[in-house]
C-alpha cells in the first residue's frame, strides 16, 4: 500500500509482515509487549503472533543475547531490541565471542542470523549512558554487519535485509528518526544491505552521513541549493560492509568530502575508517583536506544548556562546508521554533 | 536501645520532604525546565526514610535511576538535586549527570548511575575501601527488584559475602521493572531476600503495608551490632509512571486493586495520623514542620531557577589530556 | 526400569574410552603436533559417562573448555576430536576451533566454547528453540564450579526456571578454578544446588566418591520423568594440571591429602572391579572391550595424523561478504 | 640497578617499587597468587602486601571492574589483570558506562584512576576468543587512555605512567613481549604515556608499529639496512592519547607510510585513524598510498596450519615495504627454527 508512514510505523508494520510469512521469526526484548511497544514498533505484535514469538524479558542483556543465539542455532530468526544501545554493554561477551564467531569457530557450519536493534538516545536530559553510538565498534568486529537507517522507506528495506541475513545483524536505530514521515509503498523491497544511498547529485562537494544525521543534512539542503552548491549526498545506510567503492566514485568527482557522523568521538570511528580507505585507494583524491563532524571527545552531558554545543548545529555544518570550499554561503535555514533537544513538538519528554 | 518520638518525627519529617519534593517536581515538569527523565518515588518513600533513621551520617550510600528517595533521605542537598535537574551549574553534578546522577560527597552519597545494577559492584567496592575501618562504617547500596535479574548483582553478592565487606543491600521491591511486572520476569514464588541468602547473606523481608510497621521492623534489625553483610527486600508501590511526572493507570498495566490496596495505606497519611494519635505531635507541630519543609522546597526551586546555565567551555575543560 | 547388567558396562566403556583418549593425548602431547591449549578430565569421566547412560540421543548437549569427556560420553566422533586437537581439515570444527571448540550435529553436541560459562545462555536459547517439542527432548548445559561465579550463570537460571525450559544444567565441582581453590572465589559453606535451587530449580547434589554409586544415584534421578528444568552437581576432581598433558601437584595448590583421596577412588578401577564382581564381565571380555577401544583410539590417532591440514583459502572463504 | 631484565620481570619490579612507596595500591585478578602468578609478573606480591592489597578474585569480570573502580573512588588505585583481553569483553558495561565516564558524569570531581593490564594470546591454538587485541574500542570510548608497550623498558615506563595517571589506562599487554629482555636501570623512569618513541632515523619510509609488532619490524631491520634502505621506526607506545604530531612530522619528511598493527581487522583500527587524523591534517603528505598491515578479516584460527598465514609474516611486510617503494630488497633474514606459532623455544604449550 502507497501512503505515509512513519518509521515506527514501518518497523512494525515489517516485523508482522515478515512474522507472518515465516513462523521461525521470534521477537523479543525488554517491553516489546507493554503499553508503549518500543515506541510503538512492536504494537500488537504479542496479541498477532503470541507468547513464544514475541516476549518481554528480565533485565538480563547478557543472557538474552546468547539465548537469541542458542535459538538461531536451531533454525529460529530471533529479532532482539534494546531501548538503549547502552544496554547492550552488558552482552559484547555474547556478541563478540560467540554471535560474530560461532560460524567460524566450528568450522563453517553453523550461522547466526539474529538481528539486533539498538537505540540511540539523544535530547531531553539522555545524558552519558543514555545516548551512545558505538556503531564502530560493532563495524571493527568480524562476522557482524552494520545498518544505520535513516527514512521509513530504508528502514523497511533495511530491517528486512537484516532479518534475512544469514549472519548477526546491528541496526542502529536513531530515537530521533521514528516519527520521520515518507510516501511509500509498504510492500516493496529494494535491497540496500551493503549499498549507499545517493541523496543528491551533484559536483562541488561530497556529503556522507547516516541515520538521523542524514536528516540533519537535509535541512542545510535548500541553503546549500539556493548557493548554488553541487553537492552529492551520501545516506551510508550500511556502515559494514561499506559500499567504498560508490563513496571513492563521489569523492574522486568532488575532490571534497564532509562526513557528518553522530558518532561519539573521534577516534576509530566509521568517519576515519572512511577516510583511511579513501587515502589507501588513492591520497591524490582529496583535492582539499576532508573533514569528519562528529560528537566531541567527551561523555555527552545531560544538561539543556550543554546538548546545544555537544551535539553539530547546521550553521556549524554550514561553516564546515564554507571552509572547504572557500565560499561564504547565504543561510536560508527554516527557523527553527523547537528547543535544540527535542526530535519534533509532539515530543515533551521524559524518554 | 528503643524507638524514640525524635525517630517517628524524623520519619515523617524525610517522607513529608520526598513526598513534597516529588509531587513539586511532577507539577512543574510541564513547564518543560527540567529537560531530563525522571524516576519519582511517590509512594515509596518510607523505605528509604526508614532505613536512614538507623545509618550513621558517616555510612556511605549508593543508588541507581529512581535516587531522588534515597539522597533526600540521607539528608543530601535539595538544592544541589533540584539544580541538578534543571541542568543547571549549581547541580550537585554541575548539571552534567541529570536526575539520575545524583551526588553528595559532604553527605557520603557516592552517585548514583543510570545502568540498571551497574552502581552496585561500586558499591561493593567502595565498601572494599573501608573494609576493617575503625568506625564500622557501611555502604547502603539501593537496588530495585529488576535489579536482581542483571548477573552484577549475583556476581557482587558473590564477592561481598566471601570477602565480608560492610555492606547492606537495600532492595525496593516496587514489583514493576518500567510496565513489566514481576510474572514476565521472575520465576512464580521468587522470595529475593530468600535467593540473597542463599548466597550466605543474611537477609531480611519488611512485607509490610504500615509505614510505621516498616519502620519498628527496620528498628529490630538495627537493634543488634550488624559485623556482616545484610540483604533488606522492602515491598513499596510506586504511584506515578515509572519515568514521568504523571499516573499512568489508565495504561492497565497494574491490577486497579493492587494500585487501591497500596494508595488506601499511604505511608505519608500514616505516619502523620500515627504522630498526632501517639501525640508525639500536636496539628501546630505537623503544620510547623510541613510549612518549614515547604519553604526549604520552595528555597531549592527557587535557587535552581536563578542558578546559572554550566558554560560549555568548563565542560569542555574535562577532555582527556 | 532398574539399572540393567549392560548400563554397567556402557558406563565403564564410557569411562575407560575417556580416559584412555585423555592420557594418549597427555602422552603425545610432547611431540608437539597437537598444538593447542587441551584441558583433560582425567580423573573426572564418571560424571559425564553417568549421565550419559540416561540421556537420550535426541538429547542435546553444550559444554565448556574441558569438553572431552563431555563429547566423547555422548557418543561424538572420536576421530573428529582428536583431528581437530591436531588442528586438521577432517577435525568436527575443521581445525577452526581446537579441542575448545568441539561440536558433533549428528549426535547433537551443540558445541563448546572457551569463555568461562558462555556456553550456558546458548544452551537455554536452544531450549527455548525445543519448547514443547513432543520428543521431550533435553539440553544438558554442562558447566564447571566456576561457571558459577559468572553473572551470566544466574541470568540463564532465572530465565530458564520462568519459562520452564527442558534444561539440564550439569556441574561438575572439582574444586578449582585453574589453580584457585574455591576458598578464594566462593563463602565457605557454599553448596551450589542449594544456590541453584534457591532460583525455583529442582536441583541434586551427587557427593558419591565411588562412580558405581554415583551412577545409581544418577539413575534415581532419571527414574522419574523429568518434566522442569533441573540443576544437578556432582563433586569430582581431575588428576592432571588445570590445562596441559601433566600432573603439577608440585605445585602444592592442592592438598596431598585431598588428591590421594580421590586417586584412591579411582572410577575406572571401581567401575572395571564392579563388573568383575558382579559377574557382568569376566576379565576376558574386559580385555576384549579394552582391546576395541584401544584401537579405536590408535585408529582416531592415525586417521588424526594422516588428515590433511586446512586450507587457509578455505577459512577465508568464511570472511562476510 | 642496571641488567638484563625480560618484561615480565620489569613488571613484577615495577609493581613491587610502586606497591612499596603508595599503599593505596591494590593488586587482583583471576590467578595473581597463583604458582603461575601471571607469567611471573605478579609474583611474590601476595606475600609482600597481604590479602588485601593483594588478591585473587573470582570468574566475575564485569562485577570486579565495578569493584575496582568503588574503591578509586575512595582513594585507592587498583591494578586489575586479566590473562585474556578477551575475557574482559564481560566488563564493557562497567568500563564504559562507568570507569570512563564517572568523573564526567558528576561533574568533574570523582576521578578513577584504575589501571587494566589485558594479556594478548597468540600462537599456540589461542584460537578466536583467546587473541583478540580489541584496542581500538578502548581507544573509540571518551574518557579512556590506552597504552601498548613493547619492551622492557617502554613497559617501566608506560606501567608506572599508568598506575600514577589519574584517569582508567588500559595496557595492551601481548604475551609474547612477556621473555623479551633489554638491559635498562629499573629505577629510572622517563614519561612516555602521548608519546612515541622514534626508534631508528631515516628519510626514506615511515615504518609504524606498537606492542608485539614493534619486534616483529625489529626482526628486518637488517634486511632493511643492508638495502640501504633509510627508514623511520615509530614504536606507537601510546594508543591513546595519540602523538599524531610526531607521527606527522616523520610521514611529512618520508610521503611514505606503512602500519603494522597487531590488532585484529581493518575496519575502524587505530591504523584507520593514524592515516585518516594523517590525511585531515594534509592529504599531500603521501606521496604513495599509505599501506596497513593487520590481521584478515575474520576471527582468528586455532589450527597451527592456518595461524602462518592469518598472521603476518616478515616476508610479507618486506614486500609491501617492495610496493610502497618500488625496489626489490634482498633478504638477510635470520632463519627461524622456530615454528610459526610460539615465541621462543622455551615455550612448549600449552598457554
Ligand atoms: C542494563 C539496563 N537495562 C535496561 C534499562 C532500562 N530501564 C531503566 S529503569 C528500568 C526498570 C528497573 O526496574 P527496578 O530495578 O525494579 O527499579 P524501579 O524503576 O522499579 O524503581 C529499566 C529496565 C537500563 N537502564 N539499564
Ligand atoms: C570469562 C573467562 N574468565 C576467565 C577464563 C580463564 N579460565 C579458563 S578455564 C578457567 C577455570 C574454570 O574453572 P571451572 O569452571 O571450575 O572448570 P574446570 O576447569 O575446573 O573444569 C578459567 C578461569 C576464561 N576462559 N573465561
Ligand atoms: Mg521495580
Ligand atoms: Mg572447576
Amino acid at each position: 500500500m502507497i501512503r505515509i508512514y512513519k518509521t515506527s510505523e514501518v518497523i512494525n508494520f515489517t516485523l508482522e509482515k515478515l512474522m507472518k510469512k515465516n513462523k521461525n521469526i521470534v521477537c523479543f526484548g525488554l517491553g516489546v509487549d507493554d503499553p508503549k511497544s518500543i515506541f510503538n514498533t512492536t504494537k500488537n505484535l504479542q496479541k498477532k503472533f503470541g507468547e513464544y514469538r514475541v516476549f518481554d524479558t528480565p533485565a538480563s542483556e547478557n543472557a538474552m543475547t546468547g539465548i537469541g543465539i542458542g535459538m538461531s542455532l536451531n533454525g529460529k530468526i530471533p529479532i532482539m531490541v534494546h531501548q538503549r544501545l547502552d544496554f547492550f554493554l552488558l552482552a559484547m561477551d555474547q556478541l563478540v565471542n560467540n554471535a560474530s564467531k560461532w560460524n567460524i569457530m566450528f568450522g563453517g557450519k553453523n550461522r547466526v542470523p539474529i538481528t539486533i536493534r539498538l537505540i540511540i538516545g539523544r535530547g531531553w536530559g539522555q545524558g552519558p549512558t543514555h545516548s551512545q553510538n558505538l556503531q564502530s565498534w560493532f563495524a571493527h568486529i568480524p562476522g557482524l554487519k552494520v545498518v544505520a537507517p535513516s527514512f521509513p522507506s530504508t528502514m523497511k528495506n533495511l530491517l528486512i535485509d537484516s532479518i534475512l541475513d544469514p549472519d548477526p545483524v546491528i541496526i542502529i536505530e536513531h530515537r530521533w528518526i521514528h516519527n520521520i514521515e515518507e510516501k511509500l509503498n509498504i510492500s516493496s523491497h529494494k535491497k540496500q544491505l551493503g549499498k549507499i544511498n545517493l541523496l543528491n547529485k551533484g559536483k562541488d562537494i561530497t556529503l556522507i552521513s547516516s541515520s538521523y544525521s542524514t536528516i540533519e543534512i537535509l535541512k542545510i539542503y535548500e541553503t546549500l541549493k539556493k548557493n548554488n552548491v553541487s553537492f552529492d549526498h551520501i545516506d551510508l545506510l550500511s556502515i559494514k560492509p561499506l559500499d567504498i567503492k560508490a563513496i571513492f566514485r563521489s569523492v574522486k568527482k568532488t575532490g571534497k568530502l564532509l562526513i557528518l557522523d553522530n558518532s561519539s568521538h573521534s577516534f576509530c570511528s566509521v568517519s576515519s575508517e572512511i577516510v583511511s580507505q579513501l587515502t589507501a585507494i588513492n591520497p591524490k583524491v582529496f583535492k582539499k583536506k576532508p573533514l569528519i563532524l562528529n560528537l566531541p571527545e567527551i561523555a555527552s552531558p545531560s544538561s539543556f544548556y550543554l546538548t546545544k554545543e555537544f551535539y553539530q548545529s547546521e550553521d556549524n555544518l554550514l561553516k564546515s562546508i564554507e571552509k572547504i570550499l572557500h565560499k561564504k554561503l547565504k543561510r536560508y535555514l527554516k527557523k527553527n521554533l523547537l528547543p535544540h533537544d527535542v526530535p519534533d513538538q509532539n515530543f515533551t519528554g521524559p524518554f | 536501645m528503643k524507638l524514640k518520638k525524635n525517630n517517628y518525627i524524623n520519619f515523617f519529617k524525610k517522607i513529608y520532604l520526598i513526598r513534597k519534593t516529588e509531587l513539586e517536581i511532577s507539577e512543574r515538569y510541564s513547564e518543560q525546565k527540567m529537560r531530563c527523565p525522571v524516576h519519582l518515588s511517590v509512594g515509596q518513600e518510607a523505605p528509604s526514610a526508614a532505613i536512614n533513621i538507623f545509618l550513621k551520617k558517616t555510612d556511605f550510600a549508593i543508588s541507581y535511576h529512581r535516587a531522588h528517595a534515597h539522597y533526600l533521605a540521607k539528608d543530601c542537598s535539595l538544592k544541589k538535586m533540584i539544580a541538578e535537574i534543571y541542568g543547571k551549574a549549581s547541580g550537585c553534578s554541575n548539571g552534567f549527570g541529570g536526575s539520575m546522577h545524583l551526588v553528595d560527597e559532604k553527605k557520603n552519597f557516592i552517585g548514583s548511575t543510570a545502568i540498571v545494577s551497574n552502581s552496585i559492584p561500586v558499591g561493593a567496592g567502595y565498601a572494599y575501601s573501608i573494609l576493617n575501618n575503625s568506625k564500622n562504617n557501611k555502604v547502603c547500596i539501593y537496588i530495585g527488584d529488576a535489579s536482581c535479574e542483571e548477573g552484577v548483582f549475583f556476581e557482587t553478592l558473590n564477592f561481598v559475602v566471601l570477602k565480608k565487606l560492610p555492606v547492606i543491600f537495600f532492595c525496593e521491591n516496587n514489583k514493576y521493572s518500567v510496565y513489566s511486572g514481576l510474572k514476565n520476569r521472575q520465576p512464580k514464588n521468587r522470595k529475593l531476600f530468600k535467593l540473597a541468602s542463599a548466597f550466605g547473606i543474611k537477609s531480611f523481608h519488611l512485607s509490610s503495608l504500615n509505614a510505621i510497621e516498616l519502620l519498628k521492623k527496620m528498628h529490630k534489625i538495627f537493634q543488634k551490632k550488624i559485623d556482616e553483610p545484610i540483604f533488606i527486600e522492602v515491598d513499596t508501590y510506586r504511584y506515578l509512571e515509572h519515568c514521568g511526572p504523571n499516573r499512568d493507570d489508565n495504561l492497565n498495566y497494574r491490577p486497579t486493586k493492587e494500585i487501591k490496596h497500596w494508595s488506601n495505606n499511604d505511608p505519608l497519611v500514616i505516619t502523620e495520623n500515627y504522630l498526632l494519635k501517639k501525640k508525639f505531635c500536636s496539628e501546630k507541630n505537623i503544620k510547623e514542620i510541613k510549612f518549614k519543609i515547604d519553604a526549604l522546597i520552595r528555597d531549592a526551586f527557587i535557587f535552581a531557577e536563578n542558578s546559572n546555565p554550566p558554560r560549555y567551555k568548563d565542560y569542555e575543560r574535562l577532555v582527556l589530556k
